[in-house]
């Protein structure tokens, strides 16, 4: 049943919210005082109740099943976090209220910073960046500023082939010349292609570890020390960090700055899209250079350097964003990392490979897998489509077919270097029985489609709110937005 | 451990099912010397507690912050207390919004999709602009894409901010220019907009950020500096931190902006220290591909029928890597959320309501504190917001407020430490949630504060 | 997709809750300590919120769609009310703390009785008994009790045909002989069929008004004078209070005794089932005999009355229940009551009503009314089949049909006086875009029943996690527990 | 108002088609001298309110009580401060199972009916009984229907009930009785078992209530007494308020008892301030068919898929009427769910452990208090719960304590104001809950009120 726009709905007349406004209200705005009409329909507070409880049940979510999307890190949300973050001492309190009132939430973020400072072995981090990307940004912004302060900002950033979009998004946004390091014939990075491609021009190299397809980068010590001899910095993706915390730290593998998706990494939830959270550690190097906001710590209690002139700023580089960060985000963080405690994190990495690696070995003779090793892989698996040739099923349309079984798709077609990618990323958060049925499932669906049954991808997914959408008609033809008019030639139909 | 649902006889049976002696041989690839040993307190970390003892701890912890709620509050300069129905923290815990990843599989993703759909057209007729994205991390970062895409559209690198524009806000754009390689022409704290900012928009200038109310809660027509900045081949950018103040003052799109960046937080979204807020971006449509951050757009599936799907990716930086109009990744989706449910609740009528009662609060607290001996109302047209000066400087006299169990305010040195004029002035914001009992309490607190 | 059992999925040895068990605990349990297994499966977190989230989804509810069940008023529940149950001086306090240390707990316990006496003009109110039939049962004690000190127990009560179950059965339980009074041509009760009835031996008579089909009792006031004449009480069934509130008070209409459903007029939720909560307002004369404990206030604060040797006890019959009652409604109702004010109460009446007047006019020429005049209905509506009459299709038929079609059905063969009774109530959280569609389905539904679509009504639901399930197998052969004999047979077939 | 949805002119429109004159006209039925007039204050109530206004004055008045996660909390006699699992609320306000009616029609309230079979079974296992119903309105209540029961199925009129009893348990099998019809043998409040009741019982006797714990804490031996009952014919009627104390004392079933009765409160529930509760109610399968309540049952669809259903109905009110077995209609449902819940996310190993960790804090916190001079701890074998005897008025005791800010448990004197040699008695409560640090401030409060 299709659900209607507010705007078919709703109406201007209509409020779900009670205001008790006195009856001669004051008016001191002036001539810049509102005369037209917004166009804002309203819903009574039932109406609005069903609205969106409706939508609600046309989405997929990790607490439906199994959200295997690799590099994503779709685990459990506890609701031990949610409920920590509506402490009225946590939701409730003003970014500028006074010091000596939120002596807590300082010591919150001091702590959740000791926490990931300990698990990358990392001695400072900038806790501001509100997205894995924009940490990304300011680890490299951190790396820029090292570098002019030496005088010398260099051109160049090396990423892998393999590499997160945002990576060559962000070296180019800062103005550097993104080359690229192809990969090889086993999926990781050959050091020696890096070798060739490092000088005294390249401000860093930015790698993925665990990379894109799920394997643990063997050289990455030799790949840091030539990095660092050339001068330059070792930049660490860390959206994979799920795969080995609590087994090794990036500081110990030479790391210079690294972001932390908390809500990859310590289950703050997507939520659909966001928000998130982008933590970046850094080492003795960079720290000086982190930007504002950091909280510090005195007798007097803690602080907020919150000014470039401040004296405790000192080399910090600037300001990523207002306010002081995702508190909400790293309350969420915190309480997933006490909860686990050092030893449950690392038995979360654990479980996370082990439930890869199980997938890999139930599906290995099914999927095609397009490196020929026998080495284990971290916490996703990469399958490439070899397996449907021929059978004129795609993998978007092995995609889609699994959604009719119930299950959310892999991710597909990333990374970029293998042909009709698939990666699977269970997590740490699924059964035995559930991964099981899981494999069950994508075996069938395997058959189904050596048989030629090519329909039921082709035609996939039938048993959802919408078919198979449209999406270039979308890109040609955009309406982003409800009009009047659109709904009236609608109507008229 | 209570998330781990795999059981030892599991992993056991795991690893023999894929042929590993035991799970370090699944870490082979770690080199040896950045192994940590397998003891079981692998780093200088607690061990696992219980959830009753995690709650615990949090809960002392937040117990030590006084809550907006808890006391007579007027702290506003760009995140605002506002009483948030019960329905929109009801619907956003709904498993399917809450732990939905992005709509990428737009089949298993309409309820998103929708929503992202709706709350766009909302911000497009809030802003009277005529397309809006899926939303930003916030406010100010929003504002440095909103830079950036200026300079895009313009093909210039010159950006001028007004001094009424929140500090930190140009802090980020700023940060932001620097590193991008282009100029920022800031022009100094400005409290009624007394400075002459059309004379600093010349040929170069890709851009003209104002705010509007400004930091200091006033009021400022934007239309004369939309002339000149158009006039110049520049954008005006529209910056709005209060966007419940768009229920009562004309909107930034009727008087003439290009780009209109807001705060959204005010709506559903609560204070949260700071973050996660949701920045709303609006444009007009012919700047709709150089705009930054995601879109859902209408379409239709193979029989006709309407579905949403996000769109014109070929923006973004997953398709177009180092060439992508921006990094972004993420958006703020489940504040979105929060922010249309807030919004289709409080409708037209709601809204306008909302944005007349705040603005009453305002104008009767300002009357109050005007009052007090001594202190002076500095924005004589304000919407929730103004600007006070007092006889001792503003850092002390709200960290006093403080101990007497009032939040009055922001002193204006925290957020322009080096203006030292400002010295003494203090932002203070009121909304719906104030009573007469908190003004009685906040004018009272001053004028012994004072004393 | 069916969704397991938690004991075909859980296991003794996993655990969703982490203990912080000490080293060493104590025993001094003796003899008594347990030695035998429970065979209790434990689910992880994570699988836990799965099984639930899944199950949930099997659920028709408000929060969906329109409920139109008559008599059972499924209307909006507010989250404001949950929130407010959930403050921790209202969900966090236990029933034998101090007096001292919960004045807000009784002051709100006062404050709702004040709003129940003031809303149906009675002078007091027994709060504790835990749901509508509890409270029928406390009237009826109460009604004993005054009797009893009248040294007249006397042996009958009077229950119109219409009436709900536990009327009878509350009657039956105090040692009654329940007599039976017919219905009317009408729907409604005769005065003149009542006063046949009555005698020096008749106790109370137990009337629904507005009654079961629908209708307001217009002759209820020549009824209660009746009935007092002879000695004895009108205990009214409160049910469909919510059609009637700020427009008339039972009070002046000589009501002796009514229970209020709060999760009815009052929107406490319905939670599948329960649970409830059945204050009792009491006229004058049975005011004495309201049972223990009650509030009183004093210059001290508010004291609870708990025992019959508490000199304020007076004549309390007794004590319904352990503890005083059923707080967790308690604030739900209040804050409804608070939001709605008298104004909206009354407004929430009189939409009740008018949906319902509204879905009866659109549908009364093509369902039939018993029925046969124009005397508007309350907040229900009543259709008998024949409509159906010849199309091979019951009213249960009809009702599964409606779940094909997105709605949960309506009250059917009930009240029983009416052969397959439809009993719609639509109630004030309606919009009239939400009636007008599901009055266009009901009205497709009705042609296509009479065009000789049985299979589409016979076959119904189709569309659901199960289809229509076998009752009198269940009966006939219980199965009401999981046990593991039963799951290795199922397995082994 | 917001939760109307109806806009005057939808009023109009339906009253003209429904062809009324005026929303009056709909209610002629009501006599003209019972109705109220149509001002819009119709009766001396205040008029509606914002949601942000009832949240402060609920608020408020929330702020007056004290609540156990407060302060050092001992506080037990029928109900118990549990932590409960955060999961545990965030799951039972799923709308799907928050705003659903009862379950009869079962192909849409599969959701309700399968939480129902496996709470129905998870009861008969921890009550170690053959079946259960789904629910009563609480322990007290369902103690009563036991009663009840042992009258049907023994035809009997006469019930025995321990000592040990919790007093408001007996006051409502009293009340119940006396306006039943059937006699009621009470016999005086036993701290340990001392009484003899298997004397008490004889061949009239219909059923001997016995609890355990007993309401002082005391675990109690039923083997002999079920022997006893049954050699008389008579049943023996298991109540347990602390359904925890299950998970590490023998269970009522293994000891012999017939119907067993509970408050489920412990697990999921909350204290509430006393209800809503959920009562457990189990007994063996050939007394199935006197069983109050309702009842899921397992059964198939016509594909001969597995589903659940409410059966045996026949001996339900709606159906019976005058001769059903009990009137109860409503059950506590969404109680149920929240037991069932947390049940089954502690499961074996975690519901051992609880049980284990409330002894251990219970035989910690014996240890201090007994060390309080003066103080005398009375019930030697117990699960988290004990008497002790104090110098002064239980009463007095316990009050002071709550001024100090310690709730230290129920004064005797409050639950048996007559039985003048327990005034100086108090119940004290221990379970997972407290801390080292509780017990201190406990035992540090109880020497100052004592000397």
């Amino acid at each position: 049943i299709e659900e209607p726009l507010i705007f078919e709905v709703g109406s201007t007349e209509v409020t779900g919210v009670d205001i008790d406004l006195p009856e001669a209200p004051e008016n001191r705005l002036g001539t810049l005082a509102r005369e037209q009409g917004i166009g804002l329909p309203g819903l009574s507070e039932p109406e609005a109740m069903r609205h969106y409880v409706r939508l609600s049940r046309k989405n997929y979510a990790i607490d439906l099943g199994i959200y295997p999307l690799g590099s994503c890190t779709m685990k459990h949300n506890p609701r031990l976090n949610e409920k920590a973050v509506r402490l009225a001492g946590f939701g409730d309190i003003h970014p500028l209220q006074p010091e000596s009132t939120v002596q807590g939430a300082l010591e919150l973020i001091d702590t959740l910073a000791h926490w990931l400072k300990t698990l990358t072995g990392l001695p400072a981090v900038a806790m501001s960046p509100k997205a894995g990307a924009h940490g990304e940004l300011c680890g490299m912004m951190a790396i820029r500023a090292a570098l002019e302060a030496r005088g010398e900002p260099r051109s160049i950033v090396l990423v892998p082939e393999s590499a997160h979009g945002t990576n060559p998004a962000t070296a180019a946004y800062l103005g550097y010349k993104v080359v690229s390091v192809p990969a090889r014939e086993d999926g990781t990075v050959d050091p020696e292609a890096v070798k060739e491609r490092l000088s005294e021009d390249v401000a860093a190299i930015m790698l993925t570890n665990p990379n894109t397809c799920g394997l643990f980068e063997p050289d990455v010590r030799e790949i840091a020390e030539a990095v660092h001899e050339v001068g330059a910095y070792f930049y660490c993706d860390g959206a994979n960090f799920n795969a080995i915390m609590g087994r090794t730290r990036p500081g110990d593998l030479g790391v210079d700055a690294m972001h932390i998706n908390l809500h990859k990494t310590f289950s703050t939830p997507h939520g659909g899209g966001g928000p998130g959270a982008g933590p970046v550690v850094l080492s003795e190097a960079l720290a000086p250079f982190a930007p504002l906001p950091f909280v510090v710590h005195d007798e007097d209690g803690f602080r907020l350097v919150e000014s470039l002139d401040d004296d405790a700023a000192g080399e910090a580089f600037g300001r990523m964003t207002a306010f002081h960060g995702q508190m909400g985000m790293f309350v969420r963080a915190l309480a997933y990392m006490m909860s686990h405690g050092a030893d449950g994190l690392r038995q979360a990495a654990e479980d996370a490979v082990l439930n890869a690696n199980y997938v890999r070995a139930c599906l290995k003779d099914t999927f095609s897998l397009p490196y020929n090793h026998d080495r284990p892989c971290m916490h996703e698996v990469l399958f490439d489509d070899s397996f449907l040739k021929g059978t004129g099923v795609s993998t978007l349309d092995f995609a889609k077919a699994m959604i009719d079984e119930g299950f959310h798709p892999m991710t597909v077609y990333f990374p970029l270097v293998v042909h009709g990618a698939m990666l699977i990323e269970p997590t740490e958060s699924e059964s035995k029985a559930s991964l099981d049925q899981f494999v069950a499932t994508l075996r069938r669906l395997a058959d189904a489609a050596r048989d030629g049954n090519t329909e039921r991808f082709t035609g996939a997914p039938r048993y959802t709110p919408v078919g198979r959408l449209d999406e270039t008609r979308a890109a040609r033809h955009p309406i982003l937005r409800w009009t009047p008019e659109q709904n009236a030639s609608q109507a008229a139909e | 451990m209570r998330y781990l649902p795999l059981t030892e006889a599991d992993r056991k049976a795991m690893l023999k099912r894929i042929g590993a002696k035991d799970i370090d041989a699944l870490f082979v690839d770690v080199p040896p010397e950045a192994r940590l040993d397998s003891s079981d307190r692998p780093v200088e970390l607690p061990r696992r507690r219980s959830e009753l003892e995690v709650e615990r701890t949090l809960t002392r912890m937040a117990g030590r912050n006084v809550s907006a709620g808890a006391v007579p509050f007027f702290v506003g300069a760009g995140a605002y207390k506002h009483h948030v129905p019960a329905t929109v923290d009801h619907l956003i815990q709904r498993s399917e919004f809450l732990t939905a990843y992005t709509p990428y599989q737009p089949e298993v993703s309409q309820g998103t999709l929708q929503y992202l759909f709706e709350f766009q057209t909302q911000v497009a007729l809030l802003t009277g602009m005529e397309v809006a994205n899926a939303s930003m991390y916030d406010g100010s970062t929003g504002c440095g894409e909103a830079v950036l895409m200026a300079e895009r559209v313009t093909k210039r690198r010159k950006a001028v901010l007004s001094g009424g524009l929140h500090p930190q806000y140009r802090a980020v754009v700023e940060n932001l220019s620097h590193f991008g390689g282009s100029t920022v022409h800031a022009l100094p704290p400005a409290l009624n907009g007394e400075e002459d900012i059309v004379s600093a928009i010349d040929s170069e200038t890709a851009c003209v950020v104002v705010q509007t109310p400004n930091v200091y809660g006033s009021l400022t027509d934007l239309e004369p500096i939309a002339r000149a900045a158009h006039e110049n081949g520049a954008l005006l950018i529209a910056v709005v931190t209060e966007v419940v103040s768009l229920g009562a003052v004309r909107s930034p799109g009727e008087m003439g902006a290009d780009i209109v960046v807001a705060e959204g937080q005010s709506l559903g979204v609560g204070l949260s220290f700071g973050g996660p807020y949701v920045g709303l971006f609006a444009t007009r449509e012919k700047f709709l591909r150089q705009m930054p951050g995601r879109l859902a757009g209408e379409t239709v599936d193979g029989e006709g029928k309407r579905g949403y799907v996000l769109t014109l990716s070929t923006r973004e930086q997953h398709i177009r890597r180092e060439r992508a109009t921006s990094n972004i990744c993420t958006n703020s989706g489940l504040c979105c959320l929060a922010f249309t449910i807030h919004l289709s609740l409080l409708g037209e009528k709601g809204f306008r309501d909302l944005a007349r009662l705040n603005h009453h609060n305002a104008c009767l607290l300002a009357d109050r504190l005007s009052g007090v001996k001594g202190v002076e109302v500095l924005t004589p047209t304000f919407f929730n917001e103004f600007t006070i000066r007092t006889p001792k400087p503003g850092a002390e006299v709200v960290e006093a407020l403080a101990q007497k169990g009032i939040l009055g305010g922001v002193p204006v040195s925290r957020l322009e430490p080096t203006a030292d004029a400002f010295g003494d002035l203090i932002v203070v914001a009121s909304t719906e949630v104030n009573t007469d009992e908190d003004r009685d309490a906040y004018e009272t607190a001053l004028k012994e504060v004072l004393a």
